[in-house]
This record gives structure tokens, C-alpha cells and sequence, in this order.
């Protein structure tokens, strides 16, 4: 559809020996709710995980923790060789996109992105990046609209549009398909799969397993604090 | 230094369109030198001294509040746009966020300063009275003192961000701190005020910037450890 | 727990310590200007002195959490500036109570008067912010840094007299330039004693305070996890 | 008036739970006061009358301030949380919401001023100096004088939460509203101190009485237009 | 499931001689754009309407104008008889559950539905038909928590709860399946089904017009600034 030479490509190093994303009996604890109890994980760099659970089983919280945002009260975890607690260099291969797309509601579109790729010290042409994006996930007739005023899938196709932009070496995701009609499922299958073929790690948190097996074939299952196979609890 | 730069420039370009920031600071600036000009009533009579004295107290009482203000917008914006957690989430130095958010606060609070002190001064029989005021000298001791109160207020507002009330918690917290700042500012003032430069100013404006430049370092140095998750 | 083999040593010679500054306190030569009114003096600078420690130590142990993240720092950082406040309303009481025959009036508008009250919002604001975040961790670092941070204000509050000359004693001990001494050396050597006595009363009070505060985390821990039913030991004392 | 009621049953809610409402505007308004009073400076020889002045004056601009950074929270917290909207949809005249507001940012202030009037009259030298003070009528003044402020800058709260950017006008429209309430409040507070009740007192007091009445019930009226969509 | 009685019974007129929700060529106009060019429809009381169309079409626009939240600039509506501009009658008879949900982060599950339930003038019980609301939905066990707290799905579910306690004659409902797992979904099904069976109105603005069609089964299409009827849409 698009000149795949107009999106960037995934920064990180060509040959990556290490598991992109590993966590050893992790258990975090929020307020009075211990939420994670005992979490061991591995991802391969290049990995697509969908992450599944009932609402409230704990999907988001452990984005969260993957992207160093929260701190494991106990054990330990690595994102592409890193210490979780090393957030500094976590933060360098790592992108999450929150449920509620994390935008700024008066700054329009374009500056939305803009400064997510600046702040990524993006060399290069920002403006025409993107503008190619804007146009990737059909908002570019909206690309000078605040944030403020766009309908909730717009919200999240600018969230989508800001993953694909960034392409981070691992793509943290929350509900992508959330809010989309059709079309924009699609949208998000087919963006989240070039973040993978380019070579990304991805982590899909979603109540719509058969639309989010295209581009996470592998399914994990969130219950009880404890991940584990989706295939194993369908038995259990 | 990047990343400073871009999270300035964003705050600033919302600053120039939402006009909140701006509006907010200038009321609050605005009500206190109202409020202290019925109270502390009329000027007649005073030696030029006691008005001058009165003067530079009432106009950084308001500014030194209308920092608190402002700086209080700086994160509060994130945080209702659920920005926040995105924006700890970039890479680079958490240190640089501050830096970045301590120049976008700058920006509005300097305009509004740059209104408060002569209005301030003629309000109270300061200014206006025929003789000529050192500006340039006055001007540098506004800068250095704004800088003083964002520096102060912004690092402030970072922590009383995530809390509930953080508009009343937040001049609260950071207030005491800003004590030296107004004291000096407000003895720069006046003796600019009374008698142009003398080595007094020179005195207090050196421990001015010494302060400022302290409170940046610190804050730069600590504010990751504010942020943290 | 562990046996404890300093605690109370330290309370005992804390209290011989006390009561060897009264007696010499009581037993001292009236002041020619203020009579026994000067014995105020043997109570109210080593209050203020302790809460200066107090507030020192709360940066101190808040650094130190923030180096090494643990949950003991935190414990002691909250139990000095709890002390701060406290003996800094003994200094305030003490010297409105000093004030009175002395200048006439409970308070006036005095530089040093104003910033010592001003310190006890820095401690209370310290304080309220513990009391208004739930989660631990984030308590403890956010407070470490608040407490860091106030630090700064306690040498601008013992400069205040400098700067801004009021009514109040300049510092009769300069530590800036020349250190001196201005007044008679006998009230020199007593106000001695008393001020180790309170250095010492600081530390034990530091350390029962800390305790205390261990056990009463230890109890909410306790009772969470049997809330929770959660089998997980260490999850609470993951780090000390 | 069950709307009212029940919007002003949640503020109070959500304030006394978090308690930072009143914790933190309490802090303020203590910090304001020393504040001025280290920034007025000693109050040594001075007459009973100007003691009076300066301590109404200090004590009304910290509350004139609290009341603003109070009733600054009120909407600002609906909007936050997207309820903003919601809140505007239930059923029953949309007045009603002004005046619940008004009593939840009312309930605080009225116990933060309890404190700060005994306070700053002692701190300034105009109590505590042997003499019975005619506290009843004391407390009706702050009684007035809170509402007067409450009821103003909750209504301008209310503006500049929906508007945003709109005008930048509306600031503007707060101040004529606050200015004669701090005017008769000072007034009636210095008399009241110095020389007891007399007719003045019975003057501004009249004054302020009608003008809570006045401001009150504008307010209501108005407010429903400040809030459509 | 449970017990009917529990739920409070739709309060409003029994006989309903007009329909219950009328537009007449309504357009609105936000900021530069114009949203809605020409809408009419009608609804009869007891009516079930999904309101379909692509992300941005206008969907939650016309919600928020028929909950008379915005105002057409032209043209003109009715809600249970009552003219769009009588905003006061109108909210009477109406319940808007927003995408976000429009709870109050720092009240308790619990505090939030008792705030909704006597700003309606709710006389009764209200604790207990609160914690028959919270048990109905699944969240008994997070009823003190506050709701700044909860998971994404656990909001949503918190927001229906009261959509289904309120029970007004109107119920408009944005994005409800949007965030949930499927036993949120069914349990979406359920309630809303609940109000429709209560006699109410309900209009469904929602990306899944199969689940949808459950419980409100005339399809609406909104696209172009205009509302057809979906089966139209689709053929033309
Ligand atoms: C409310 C009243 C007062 C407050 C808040 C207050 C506060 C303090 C503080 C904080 C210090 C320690 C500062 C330092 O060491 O530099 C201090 C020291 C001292 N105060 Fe006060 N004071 C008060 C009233 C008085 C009065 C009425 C007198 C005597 C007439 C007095 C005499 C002294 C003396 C002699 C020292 C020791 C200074 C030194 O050795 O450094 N104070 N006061
Ligand atoms: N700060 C907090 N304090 C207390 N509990 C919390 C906190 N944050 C989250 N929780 C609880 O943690 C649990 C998991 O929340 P999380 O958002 O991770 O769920 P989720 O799996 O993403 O659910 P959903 O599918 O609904 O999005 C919820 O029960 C929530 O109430
Ligand atoms: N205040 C406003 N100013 C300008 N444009 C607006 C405003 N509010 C909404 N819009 C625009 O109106 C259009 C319709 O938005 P609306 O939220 O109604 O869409 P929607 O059908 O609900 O879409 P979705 O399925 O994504 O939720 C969008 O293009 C949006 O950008
Ligand atoms: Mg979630
Ligand atoms: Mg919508």
C-alpha cells in the first residue's frame, strides 16, 4: 500500500543473542491489591504475544511494568538485556501504548507525533514522516485538529500511527482494537504486523483473540497474578 | 538538551494557544496586588522609602504566588491529558524533562511579570512620581527572581502533581522555600527603588543567581527520583 | 526481632545527662540584665539546636534511602522531622514564654521568629505530603526528597538574624568568620552540657520513634497479607 | 434543592476522605499570613488603629486567596475526570449546581477562617493585648466576607473551566466582584477590632449582606449559560 | 439471574402516545466543521437503534445532541415530546453513558452510583439497590475501591451499572462492548436487554453490529453527515 522505505526502521542492533523480554518471578503490588503473583515470562526478540484476561486480571499493569513505569515489589526483569531497574536504558527500546492513546489534547495531530519523534531525537524529515503516518491511518484531513476534538478511534488511530512512527525495537500495545470500526482493525493488523516483520517485538493486550492471532500468534494468559499458556487454562 | 527543548517548546506552543497558563497566573498575580493595595491603604504620607519598601513586598508576594500558580498548570496539564506516564516514558534523562518543563513555565510568567512590576510599583506610589527608575537593573533582578520561583515551584509541582488538591498543597510546599528569593528580591527592589544600584544590590543579586543556579542544579539532580513510577 | 543492646543505655545515660544540665542549670549565677530568666536560655537553644539536627538528619536518612532503598532510612527520615517539629514548637513556646517578660509581647515580627515558624511549615509540609500518598515506596522516595530539599532552608533560617536584623539574639556561637563566644563563660560551659544532652536525647528518641514505626509497619503488613491470604513471604520486607 | 444538596454532599465527600482540601488551603492561608507579616515587617510602636488596619488586611488577603485557590479545585475536578459533561446532563435547573458547589467550597473555607482570623489578629498585636474583642460580631463579618469571595471566584471558576481559551476577558469580570468584598470586609474587620461595633460596621456589613444576597442570586441565574455545551 | 423486583422499574409515563426521540433536519456545526448535515429519525418508545458508522462519522456527536449536551444549529428534535431546547424536561427523561464513562476518580464504585442515583431524585433504599447494581455487574469485591483505580473494563462495567440503575424512559449508550471480555459483553447484552424489556429506549452507538443486534435491532447508519437506515447503506 505504502513505500515501506518511507517508514523507519526499527532501531536496534542487527543480532540480538539475548530474549527481548524476560521477567523471573515478578510480583507487584498496588495500593492494598497484589496484582501480579509470581510472573516468569520469556519473549524472543521478534516475538508477538497476545496477552489475554479477564478485565481486571492485570494486562495493563504489567505493560506498565514492562515499559519500567511501576516497579516489581519483588523479582526481576529484563527488556532487551536490561535491567527493568535501569529504566533509562529500558526506555530506549521500548514503546507503550496506553488505553487511552496518551496524547496531547491541544496540541493538533501533526505536533502530537511531531513531538513523540523529536523526542526520540529523530534525525531526519519529521514533518514529512509524519504526514506519511497521518495518511497511513486515514486521519490526514484531520492533521491539523487538536487531539481534543477528535472522535475516540481517531484518538486511537493517532496512538497507532505514533507506535508505528516510533517503531521501538518493543512494541507494547493495550487495546488496540478497541473503538475501531472495521476498517480500522484491519488498519491495525496490518501496522503492528510491518512493526513485526520489521523485525520488532510486540505484546498485544486484547479481549479479541481471533483479530489480534494475525500478528501475536503466541497466546499468554493473565489469572489469578500468574501468566501462563492460553492453550493450558482452556484445558485446566 | 534535546529533550529539554522539545518538551519546552510543546509547553510553550500550548501556553500561546490555550492562554490558560497565562490567564490563571495573571489573575492570581492580578488579586494580590489588589488585595494588598485596599489593605495596606492609601500611600499618602509615606516617605519614599516606605513606599518603595511596600512596593517591591506586595509585588513579589504576588508574583512569588502566581509562580505556584503557574508552575502547578505545568504538570497538572499532563496529568489530565494522561500524558504523564507517556512522557516519563521517552528515553533520555528524566533530569532534562524538568529543565524542559522549568523553560515552559518560564515563558508565561515572565510576561506577566513584566506587567505586575510596574504596575505594582505605580499602584503603591513607587513609580510614576516623576523621577527616573534604574529599569534595566530592575529588570535583571525580575529575571533572576522568576527564575528563582519557577526553579522552585516547577520542581515542587512535579511532586504535588499525582496528589489530590496539589493547587492549595503546592504554593504551600514550595512557599518556605522561596523565602530567600523574596527576601532578596524584595530588598533589590527597594533599595533599586529608593536609591538606584548600590554594592547592596550588587550583594543581593549575586546571592540571587548563586540560589537560582543552586535550586536548578538540586532539582535537576533529584527530580528523576520524584518522577519515579 | 533482634536484642536490642542500645536502647536503653542510651536512655539511661540520655537521662543522667538531663538531669546533670538541671542541677547545674538551677545552681548557676543570675544573668546581671534578665535574673533567672536567663535559665530559659538552657532549654530553649538546645530545642532549637536539636530541631536543626532533626531536620539535618531527616535530608541525611532521605539520602540514604534514595542510595540504598531501604525501607529502615525511611523509617528514621519520618521519625526526625516528626522530632523537628516537635522540639521546634518547644523552641517557639519556650521563646514566646521568654518573650514576654523579656520584650513585652508574645510575638513580634522578627526575622529569626518569622523563619523558625516558617521551618514548621517546611517539616509540616513534609509530613502532610507523607500523609497523603498511600503507596510506600512512592511515600518514602517522595518524601526523601522533600526532605532534601528543605534541608536548604535550615541555614537560611540560621542566617535569617544576619540578613534581616530584628530583636532576636544574633547567634551568640558565629560559625561564619571568627568562631566566638559573647556572653560569660560559665553559661557557656552549662549551655555545653545542656546541648549534649539533647543531642543525645535526639538520638534515643530517633531510635524509639524508629522502632515504634518498624513495629507498626510490620503490623499493617501483617494484617494485609492475611486480608489477602497471600503465602508470600518477603513480599512486604522485600527491602528491609 | 436535592441537587444542590446532593453536589455539595460529594465535594464534601471527596474532600473529607482526601482532607487535602482543607489541610492544604488551611496551610496556605497560615502561610500567606507569615508571609506578610515577615514582608510588612516589625509591628513595634505602632497605635492600636493601624495594628487593626494591617491585621484585617493580612487576614483578608489570605483568605481572599484561599478562597480562590478553593474554589479553584471545584470544577477543575469534574473536568479532570471527563464528568464535567455528566454532571450537566442530570436532571433538575442547573443553578442548583452553582449553588452546591458553592456550599462544597464553602464547608472548608468557613473552617479555615475560623483559624485564621483568631490567628492573624493575634500574630499582627490586635488581640491578645488585655482587651475583649466583640468576637460575635467578628464572626458574622468572616461569615459575609467568606461567602462574598466563595461565591465569586466559584462562579469564575466555573467560567474559566468550559471556556478554556475562549476570552480573555472573563478574568476581568471576577475582579469587580471581589473588590467590594474585600473593601467592606477590611473595613468592617478594622473598626470592629479597634473600636468595637458602630454604625460603620452596620454599614458595610448591610453592605456586604446585600451584595452576597446580590451576587448570589446573579450568579444562579447566569451560571446555567456559563455552562452550556 | 436476579431478581427483577430488585431493579427499579422505568420511571416514566405509561402510555406514550408520541415517539420517543424525533429529529428534524438537524445539522450542528462544531468549531469548522459540520457534523451532522440534515439528520431526521424517529423512535418509537420502547425502540432498540444501533448507530453504526465509520470512526468519526459523527456518532457520538449525535448521542451528546439528543442528550441535549449540544445544540443544533439548525433544524429541530424532540425527546419524549419535549423540544431539544428544553434542556431542563429533557434530562428528565434521559441517560447518556459517555465512551469514558464520566465517573468521578477519587469516589468510590459504591459513592458513584449513589451520587447518580439521588441526583435523580432516587427515593428508597439507595445503598441497597447500589450494592445490587455492583453485585449485577461483577464488582462487589471492588466496591470501596476508588474509581481512579479500576482496570478499563472494570470502569466500563461500573458505568453500565448505572445506566441499567437509572433506567431512564431514554438510555443512550456510546461504545458499550468496547474494553470488555466476553463475559462482559453477554453482560452488556443482559442489561440493556433488561432496560428495553423495562419498556425504555435505547440507542446504541457501537463497532460490533452482531452483538449489537441483540438488543437493538434497528440499524442506523450515520455517514456523510446523514442517517440511513443500515440495510440502505449497505445495498447502495
Ligand atoms: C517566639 C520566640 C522565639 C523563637 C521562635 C526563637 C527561636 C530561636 C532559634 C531558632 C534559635 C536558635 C538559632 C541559632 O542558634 O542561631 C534561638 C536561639 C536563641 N534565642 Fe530565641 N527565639 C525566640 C525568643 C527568644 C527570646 C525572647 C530570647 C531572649 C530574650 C531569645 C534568645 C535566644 C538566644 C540567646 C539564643 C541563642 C543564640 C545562639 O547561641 O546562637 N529567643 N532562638
Ligand atoms: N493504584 C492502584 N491501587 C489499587 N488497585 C489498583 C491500582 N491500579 C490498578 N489496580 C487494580 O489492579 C487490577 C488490574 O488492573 P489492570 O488495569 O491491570 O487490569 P486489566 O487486565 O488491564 O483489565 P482490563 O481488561 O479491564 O483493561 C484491577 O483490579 C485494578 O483495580
Ligand atoms: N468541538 C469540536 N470541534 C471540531 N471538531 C469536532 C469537535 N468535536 C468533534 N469534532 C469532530 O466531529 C467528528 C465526529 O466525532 P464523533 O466523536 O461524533 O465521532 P464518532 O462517530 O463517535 O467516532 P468514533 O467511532 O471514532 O467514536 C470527528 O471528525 C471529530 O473530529
Ligand atoms: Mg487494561
Ligand atoms: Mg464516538
Amino acid at each position: 500500500m505504502t513505500d515501506p522505505a518511507q517508514r523507519p526502521a526499527a532501531q536496534h542492533p542487527p543480532a540480538l543473542q539475548h530474549p527481548a523480554l524476560q521477567l523471573r518471578d515478578v510480583w507487584l503490588r498496588l495500593g492494598r491489591e497484589v496484582i501480579l503473583r509470581g510472573v516468569n515470562v520469556d519473549m524472543a526478540a521478534g516475538d508477538g504475544v497476545t496477552l489475554l484476561g479477564e478485565n481486571g486480571a492485570g494486562k495493563t499493569t504489567l505493560l506498565r511494568l514492562l515499559a519500567s513505569g511501576l516497579r516489581p515489589t519483588r523479582g526481576e526483569g529484563r527488556v532487551m538485556g536490561f535491567d527493568l531497574r535501569d529504566s533509562r536504558s529500558v526506555r530506549d527500546h521500548i514503546h507503550l501504548m496506553p488505553v487511552d492513546g496518551g496524547l496531547y489534547p491541544d496540541l493538533t495531530c501533526e505536533e502530537n507525533l511531531a513531538f513523540a519523534l523529536r523526542m526520540h531525537a529523530h534525525t531526519g524529515d519529521a514533518d514529512r514522516a509524519v504526514a506519511g503516518a497521518l495518511r497511513r491511518v486515514g486521519l490526514e484531513h484531520a492533521a491539523g485538529r487538536r487531539a481534543r476534538f477528535l472522535s475516540a478511534g481517531m484518538r486511537k488511530r493517532l496512538a497507532l500511527s505514533r507506535a508505528w512512527l516510533l517503531a521501538r525495537p518493543v512494541t507494547l500495545v493495550d487495546e488496540p482494537f478497541a473503538n475501531l470500526d472495521d476498517a480500522g482493525r484491519a488498519l491495525v493488523q496490518e501496522l503492528l504486523g510491518e512493526l513485526r516483520a520489521g523485525g520488532g517485538t510486540l505484546v498485544v493486550a486484547a479481549h479479541e483473540p481471533e483479530l489480534a492471532r494475525a500478528v501475536a500468534p503466541r497466546a499468554l494468559r493473565l489469572a489469578g497474578g500468574q501468566l501462563l499458556d492460553a492453550a493450558q487454562t482452556v484445558n485446566a | 538538551m534535546n529533550t529539554a527543548w522539545q518538551v519546552a517548546l510543546k509547553d510553550l506552543r500550548v501556553a500561546g494557544r490555550t492562554r490558560d497558563t497565562l490567564l490563571s497566573t495573571g489573575f492570581f498575580a492580578g488579586l494580590v496586588l489588589l488585595v494588598l493595595g485596599l489593605a495596606l491603604g492609601g500611600n499618602g504620607g509615606k516617605t519614599l522609602e516606605q513606599a518603595a519598601g511596600t512596593a517591591s513586598g506586595a509585588v513579589w508576594t504576588a508574583l512569588a504566588l502566581a509562580a505556584a500558580v503557574g508552575a502547578g498548570r505545568a504538570f497538572a496539564q499532563e496529568q489530565e491529558a494522561g500524558a504523564l506516564e507517556q512522557l516519563t516514558l521517552y528515553p533520555g534523562p528524566h533530569g532534562a524533562l524538568y529543565l524542559g518543563k522549568l523553560l515552559g513555565v518560564l515563558g508565561p510568567l515572565l510576561l506577566v511579570a513584566a506587567f505586575t512590576l510596574p504596575a505594582g510599583l505605580l499602584l503603591f506610589g513607587a513609580a510614576g512620581t516623576g523621577r527616573a527608575l534604574p529599569w534595566p537593573a530592575l529588570a535583571l533582578t525580575t529575571l533572576l527572581g522568576v527564575v528563582g520561583f519557577a526553579a522552585g515551584t516547577t520542581f515542587y509541582s512535579s511532586i504535588t502533581v499525582s496528589l489530590r488538591a496539589r493547587e492549595a498543597l503546592l504554593p504551600a510546599l514550595a512557599f518556605p522555600i522561596l523565602v530567600p528569593v523574596v527576601i532578596a528580591t524584595v530588598r533589590a527592589t527597594a533599595a533599586l527603588v529608593a536609591g538606584g544600584w548600590s554594592p547592596e544590590v550588587t550583594t543581593w543579586l549575586t546571592f540571587l543567581a548563586a540560589f537560582d543556579v543552586g535550586t536548578i542544579i538540586l532539582a535537576t539532580l533529584l527530580f528523576p527520583y520524584a518522577l519515579e513510577g | 526481632m533482634r536484642q536490642d543492646r542500645i536502647t536503653t543505655p542510651l536512655g539511661i545515660a540520655t537521662l543522667l545527662l538531663l538531669l546533670v544540665a538541671v542541677g547545674m542549670g538551677l545552681s548557676a549565677p543570675l544573668d546581671v540584665n534578665q535574673g533567672s530568666l536567663v535559665r530559659m536560655m538552657f532549654i530553649h537553644v538546645p530545642a532549637a539546636w536539636l530541631s536543626y539536627l532533626a531536620y539535618g538528619g531527616t535530608g541525611l536518612f532521605g539520602l540514604l534511602y534514595l542510595v540504598q532503598r531501604r525501607r529502615h532510612w525511611d523509617r528514621l527520615a519520618m521519625a526526625s522531622g516528626e522530632l523537628g517539629v516537635v522540639f521546634t514548637l518547644a523552641t517557639i513556646v519556650g521563646g514566646m514564654l521568654w518573650a514576654k517578660p523579656t520584650w513585652g509581647a508574645y510575638w513580634v515580627w522578627d526575622a529569626r521568629l518569622t523563619t523558625t515558624a516558617l521551618s514548621l511549615v517546611v517539616y509540616g509540609g513534609y509530613l502532610l505530603i507523607r500523609s497523603l500518598i498511600d503507596d510506600p515506596e512512592r511515600r518514602a522516595r517522595v518524601s526523601a526528597v522533600v526532605g532534601i530539599v528543605g534541608t536548604l532552608y535550615v541555614p537560611i533560617n540560621y542566617m535569617a538574624v544576619e540578613w534581616w536584623r530584628g530583636v532576636h539574639q544574633t547567634q551568640t556561637l558565629k560559625l561564619l568568620g571568627k568562631i566566638q563566644w559573647q556572653a560569660a563563660p560559665v553559661y557557656f560551659v552549662i549551655l555545653t552540657v545542656a546541648t549534649l544532652a539533647f543531642t543525645l536525647l535526639y538520638f534515643y528518641l530517633l531510635r524509639v520513634r524508629g522502632i515504634l514505626a518498624a513495629k507498626e509497619e510490620a503490623r499493617e503488613n501483617r494484617e494485609l497479607m492475611n486480608d489477602l491470604g497471600v503465602r508470600a513471604p518477603g513480599l512486604e520486607a522485600a527491602r528491609g
